[in-house]
């Protein structure tokens, strides 16, 4: 797990889920130390993509597991999630992830 | 409690700083205007490059602006950063908004983009004065963790009018800096207290460097921002010459080394040594006293 | 190259600079017409007092010489590192010696930079990059911070830096890499009397520099995103 | 049958008696009544010590002795040479270099922390001998019994011609240093930051002291216990409700210590917010074993604080502590009166719940701050996080913890009795994302290499009782055998390798059952947990909270 000097990119991709309906894309978190920001943005098809550029470098299997349970808990179609991160824990990933969907859906029930 | 402009992050001064839903974001994050130069050096971009930038209301004023994020790259100017703040700047000089509003949080040039961030930050000083040049007033608030350094320290005494709170820092170079090239008894910059004597927003404000002191809070930089909105300093021969009296009359006239409590004793504040237990409305009425005010005429 | 040779080249017939420390200043001539020769020598650090000598020489030939130009001879190792200049606030020296070149400028002077030898970003960057247009000798260098400190800073490698600043011109400090990114206008090569001629001709009254990067290529995107900002709906 | 020895019975009072007159020919004039100028301070030293004797040079959490900590590490290694130190902590480099210099060569401390890499170096290369690596309690036990110092140098705020000592706020070990010393026939030197007409309150009885040295600069004190909470993070305030809610309104915590940490400090700042709003005032965290932290201030003022005994002061906190004697310890003088051994006592036997954060935990809740390359001993959180089998005091958290533990067993086991909750709070991820969750401690490798007689955990499974991460609180407690525990602790072990290799049916049966608990299973919605929860966001917050008594030390002010 280094931090050597190339970016890492990965990409995740979903089908099914519910359609998201229109929305202004948002950005949440900044790219500080042991943070990221997460961009969402609606897609005209119905898939949920999620692109990842991050400098902590191989922690692939983690953020497949982060992405898993994040479909599990927004199965939701025509989504495209991109991120920049310098380091963040899964648990700072996962909280900015509902962050952004919960901006999305507009201000809670 | 208040809520606090060093917690915020850049986008939320703006949402908070400003009428409420006024703000009409140029370049958006989505148009991924992001560093040409950053992957290859492993480091991530950021979306809107750390600083957000478009047209605003501030009490119903048509406003630009432009909020630096001071956690990305410590707010450091690069290539598509400083070209959105030249941007907004030359199209205030074109649309003539009531003003320009920079929410500065940097340390000056962007390391990683080095020449490409250094031709930037003069191009944005160019530009502050263009702008100006042109009848539009401009604004610093100035009230992040990192301060404002380097050369946006110096855009910053470039404006109309700069507004700070205790906890913001406005200069050149950081203590880092000063300690690693003379030593820790030149800048000891785990000393905060004197950190924040040196560069403070106190300091600031005593000295005249800052026009208004404010607490740490979105709605005191609002207030302050509408009272100074319409100021304007006249970049003509004899205000450049006032300028030039005062600030040789400080050089010359200060005490020795670099101690700030015989500083403000030699401008005439009275308990300069308790400033730093005082809060910011004891300071406006200390710097009155001594007779240095300057209110938004 | 050391001030008085330069000196002589760019003013052949004769001049009255002298230097009083780390500070030049005095007159020259071309083609009869007198200009205000001001600067630094010595790599000169930059603090609050010789921020405010130079302002004093600027304001004083927008004061008593309309019109005339002013030439800045830059050789400095950038701001001076001392507590008492930040202090005293650096910044707002700087930015006054900023603003009355931008002064001199709007007045009509045509202020030429030139950087001989070397230059730092904080010292350089109220002088020459204020100018109507900044130039260079051939083997000045042009740089932000030293690598050692940069490292520090960035917590990229010395060794890092040190090839990055062989190969990308955001890092070079060759001044090439200036004038590739529109920093610098031109380079002056052979006759520096000529070429002070020429540029004082030529001088232009707005701020070019990110057009020239594009133009040149060393900056591709500065340009775009300006006009992007100019053009957003 | 007469078996007594024919021996002299008082061997210890006679050599104490020739060290002292040596040092009276030593020093000569210069030594007046009890007080020795700072000069002749390692004279002094070469005096009263011999070689092999057991000391204890004052290195505590907080305070050090280092002017005779200088003054130990410059006397001639002729003179004085193969020493035993006994000490709680390694804080200061003088301290190692006694080791480097062969005027010591045997060791029994507690804690090291910013020498722990040294240490483990001089180890490594046999210039220091660890006799253990002790909890506070236990090193102070053993100066009452194996470890008798024979000469005890010590730290004081002033003293006056009799050689009374006002130690200040920061009492901490030097009561327990001083009476072991000077009743088992040792010497007593103590250095003092002024000498006094009357000192404000006598903490130390004269003639308990031989020797008093005014030294060249006060003592060095360190803000250990400071937690800027400009620094806690959203995780952390998440974390922190998940304590509140899911452990102290759930067991009733009244009496209760917190280790150093931000995670801890969180806990604290969201009790006037957070715990208000669940209506807890009263009902939990009413008497504290710790030091004045700062962050306690808002809690205090907000009423919820009826008691806190410090180990040891914190600076800055002198003017606060000053103004609430009702909830401070307090002298006839009005500043605080703190001591470590009576502390560590009441934080084993008086306290319900002790709650800590860590490097390490591993598959069986055993928890160490221990790493390669370190050897830094862990203080008093072995004794704070253990379970105390001889109290017999009853209290609603420690009999539902000891029901909890034994529901359904026979036997000896079974018998009922309560249980002490130790809580330990980490996140999965730490920076760098090193991951908190091993399957085996790093402990085991620097047993190998210091050559440990055990490897140094710092708070065993078998006393652990919820482990608290962002992902959920396990109560191990509810567990009935080590695979349960293991799918436990796994399963609040996020996304770690041994979070993600978690049997999930498993995991998920012990979710039903209430053995591990998420934020939504306790009611608290993720997105709650901002900064804005804090009490105070800011060392300043919490000056004003304090209303200007609290006066930060100057590396944490910045306005």
């Amino acid at each position: 797990m280094s931090m050597s000097n190339e970016l890492e990119r990965l990409h995740f991709e979903f089908t099914g889920g519910r359609p998201v309906g229109p929305f202004v894309p948002a950005l949440v978190g900044v790219v500080g130390s042991g943070n990221l920001e997460v961009l969402v943005e609606p897609r005209e098809d119905a898939a949920c993509t999620v692109e990842v550029s991050t400098s902590a470098r191989g922690f692939a299997p983690i953020w497949e597991a982060v992405m898993e349970d994040f479909r599990e808990r927004h199965p939701l179609a025509g989504l495209r999630v991109s991120i920049n991160d310098m380091g963040a824990t899964p648990a700072v990933v996962s909280l900015r992830l509902d962050q952004a969907v919960a901006e999305i859906a507009g201000p809670r029930p | 409690m208040n809520a606090s402009y060093a917690e915020c992050t850049a986008r939320q001064r703006i949402e908070r700083l400003f009428d409420a839903d006024s703000f009409h974001e140029w370049l958006p994050p989505a148009e991924r205007l992001t560093s040409p130069h950053l992957a290859q050096l492993g480091v991530p971009c950021a979306f809107d490059d750390g600083v957000a930038i478009g047209r605003a209301r501030l009490d119903g004023k048509v406003v630009f602006v432009a909020s630096q994020e001071g956690e990305f790259m410590g707010g450091g100017v690069g290539e598509v950063h400083g070209a959105k703040l030249v941007g907004l700047l030359r199209r205030a000089a074109r649309d003539r908004p009531d003003a320009v509003v920079l929410l500065a949080e940097s340390g000056g040039v962007r390391l990683h983009e080095a020449n490409a961030g250094l031709i930037g930050v003069s191009e944005v000083m160019r530009s502050v004065l263009d702008a100006r040049a042109s009848g539009v007033p401009v604004l610093v608030l100035i009230g992040g963790k990192n301060g404002c350094f380097g050369g946006m320290g110096i855009v910053a005494r470039c404006t109309d009018t700069v507004i700070m709170s205790d906890i913001g820092r406005l200069g050149m170079s950081g203590p880092e800096v000063i300690e690693a090239s003379h030593g820790v008894e030149e800048f000891d910059s785990r000393d905060r207290a004197l950190v924040w004597q040196t560069t403070g927003g106190k300091h600031r404000f005593l000295s005249g460097d800052s026009d208004v002191l404010v607490d740490d809070d979105v709605e005191a930089f609002r207030a302050a921002a509408i009272a100074w909105l319409g100021v304007q300093r006249p970049a003509i021969l004899d205000s450049l010459e006032a300028e030039h009296r005062l600030l040789s009359e400080r050089l010359h006239g200060a005490p020795p080394g670099a101690d700030a409590i015989a500083f403000w004793r030699q401008i005439g504040i009275q308990r300069a040594e308790q400033v730093s237990e005082l809060d910011s409305e004891a300071l406006r009425e200390l710097r009155s006293d001594a007779g240095l005010n300057r209110e938004p005429s | 190259m050391n001030w008085e040779a330069l000196a002589g080249r760019l003013f052949p017939e004769s001049h009255g600079i002298e230097a009083h420390g780390d500070l030049l200043y005095g007159t020259g001539s071309v083609d009869g017409e007198c200009i205000t020769v001001l600067g630094t020598t010595n790599h000169a650090p930059i603090g609050v007092g010789l921020a405010l000598n130079q302002a004093r020489i600027v304001l004083d030939t927008v004061a008593r010489h309309t019109g005339r130009p002013i030439l800045l001879l830059i050789d400095t190792k950038g701001q001076q590192l001392r507590r008492r200049d930040e202090l005293l606030g650096i910044n707002r020296a700087m930015a006054h010696l900023g603003c009355c070149i931008d002064l001199a400028r709007r007045r009509g002077h045509r202020v030429i930079g030139l950087v001989y030898d070397q230059a730092l970003s904080g010292g350089f960057i109220t002088s020459g990059l204020i100018a109507n247009a900044c130039h260079a000798l051939p083997d000045a260098e042009i740089r932000v911070m030293g690598i050692p400190a940069m490292a520090r800073i960035t917590k990229i490698s010395e060794e890092r830096l040190t090839a990055l600043s062989k190969t990308s011109p955001v890092f070079a400090p060759g001044v090439d890499n200036y004038i590739a990114m529109g920093g610098v206008r031109s380079l002056w090569t052979g006759d520096l009397a000529v070429a002070l001629r020429e540029s004082l001709a030529s001088a232009p009254t707005n701020d070019e520099r990110a057009a020239d990067g594009a133009a040149r290529g060393g900056r591709r995107l500065a340009a775009a995103v300006i006009q992007r900002v100019l053009d957003a709906a | 049958m007469d078996t007594r020895v024919t021996r002299s019975w008082d061997t210890r009072a006679t050599e104490r008696a020739r060290r002292l007159s040596r040092a009276q020919t030593a020093l000569g004039a210069s030594l007046d009544n009890k007080r020795v100028v700072a000069e002749h301070a390692t004279r002094l030293l070469e005096a009263v010590i011999a070689p092999f004797d057991r000391v204890c040079l004052e290195g505590n959490n907080q305070k050090q002795a280092d002017f005779l900590a200088r003054s130990l590490a410059a006397v001639d290694a002729a003179v004085v040479h193969d020493l035993h130190m006994v000490q709680s902590v390694l804080a200061l480099p003088e301290h190692l270099d006694v080791f480097d210099k062969g005027i010591a060569t045997r060791l029994d401390f507690s804690f090291s922390g910013p020498q722990g890499t040294r240490l483990a170096r001089l180890v490594a290369q046999r210039r220091i001998q660890i006799g253990a690596i002790h909890t506070y309690l236990e090193l102070f036990g053993r100066y009452f019994v194996d470890l008798t110092p024979h000469v005890a140098l010590v730290t004081a705020h002033s003293a006056d011609r009799h050689g009374n000592l006002f130690t200040g706020p920061n009492t901490e070990d030097t009561p327990v240093i001083v009476e072991a010393t000077s009743f088992g026939g040792g010497i007593v030197v103590a250095q003092v930051n002024e000498l006094v007409e009357t000192v404000p309150r006598v903490d130390i009885p004269g003639d308990w002291v031989d020797f008093v040295v005014r030294a060249p600069t006060p003592a060095l004190v360190e803000p250990l216990f400071t937690r800027d909470p400009a620094q806690i993070s959203e995780i952390q305030v998440l974390m922190a409700m998940m304590a509140i809610k899911g452990i102290y309104a759930e067991y009733g915590v009244q009496r209760l210590n917190h280790g150093i940490g931000f995670d801890t400090a969180a806990i604290e700042l969201l009790l006037p917010t957070y715990g208000e709003s669940l209506g807890l005032k009263g009902k939990i965290c009413k008497h504290w074993a710790l030091n004045p932290h700062p962050a306690l201030i808002p809690a205090i003022e907000a009423g919820w604080v009826e008691s806190i005994h410090s180990f040891g002061s914190e600076l800055g906190m002198e003017d606060y502590v000053r103004a609430r004697p009702d909830v401070f310890f307090t002298g006839r003088d009005g500043s605080l009166r703190s001591n470590r051994a009576f502390s560590q006592a009441a934080g084993h036997y008086a306290c319900d719940l002790f709650i800590g954060s860590t490097l390490q935990v591993d598959l069986a809740g055993n928890s160490s701050t221990a790493t390669t390359g370190r050897i830094a001993g862990f203080g008093g959180a072995p004794n704070m996080g253990a379970d105390a089998r001889g109290r017999r005091h009853g209290s609603e958290a420690w009999l539902k913890a000891g029901r909890e533990a034994r529901n359904g067993l026979q036997g000896a086991r079974g018998t009922p009795r309560g249980q002490k909750l130790v809580v330990q709070m980490v996140e999965t991820f730490r920076e760098h994302m090193e991951p908190a969750f091993v399957e085996t401690l790093d402990a085991w490798e620097l047993a190998g290499q210091a050559g440990l007689p055990l490897p140094p955990i710092m708070i065993y499974g078998d006393d652990v009782t919820h482990v608290l991460t962002e992902e959920g609180i396990a109560n191990l407690l509810l567990c009935r055998d080590d695979g349960e525990r293991e799918q436990a602790i796994r399963g609040v072990a996020g996304y770690t390798a041994v979070g993600l290799g978690r049997d999930r049916k498993r995991v998920a049966a012990l979710r039903e059952r209430g053995i591990i608990r998420r934020p939504e299973d306790l009611g608290i919605d993720q997105r709650d947990a901002t900064r804005n929860l804090l009490a105070a966001r800011s060392i300043r917050d919490l000056v004003r909270a304090s209303g200007g008594l609290y006066r930060p030390p100057k590396r944490f002010r910045n306005w």
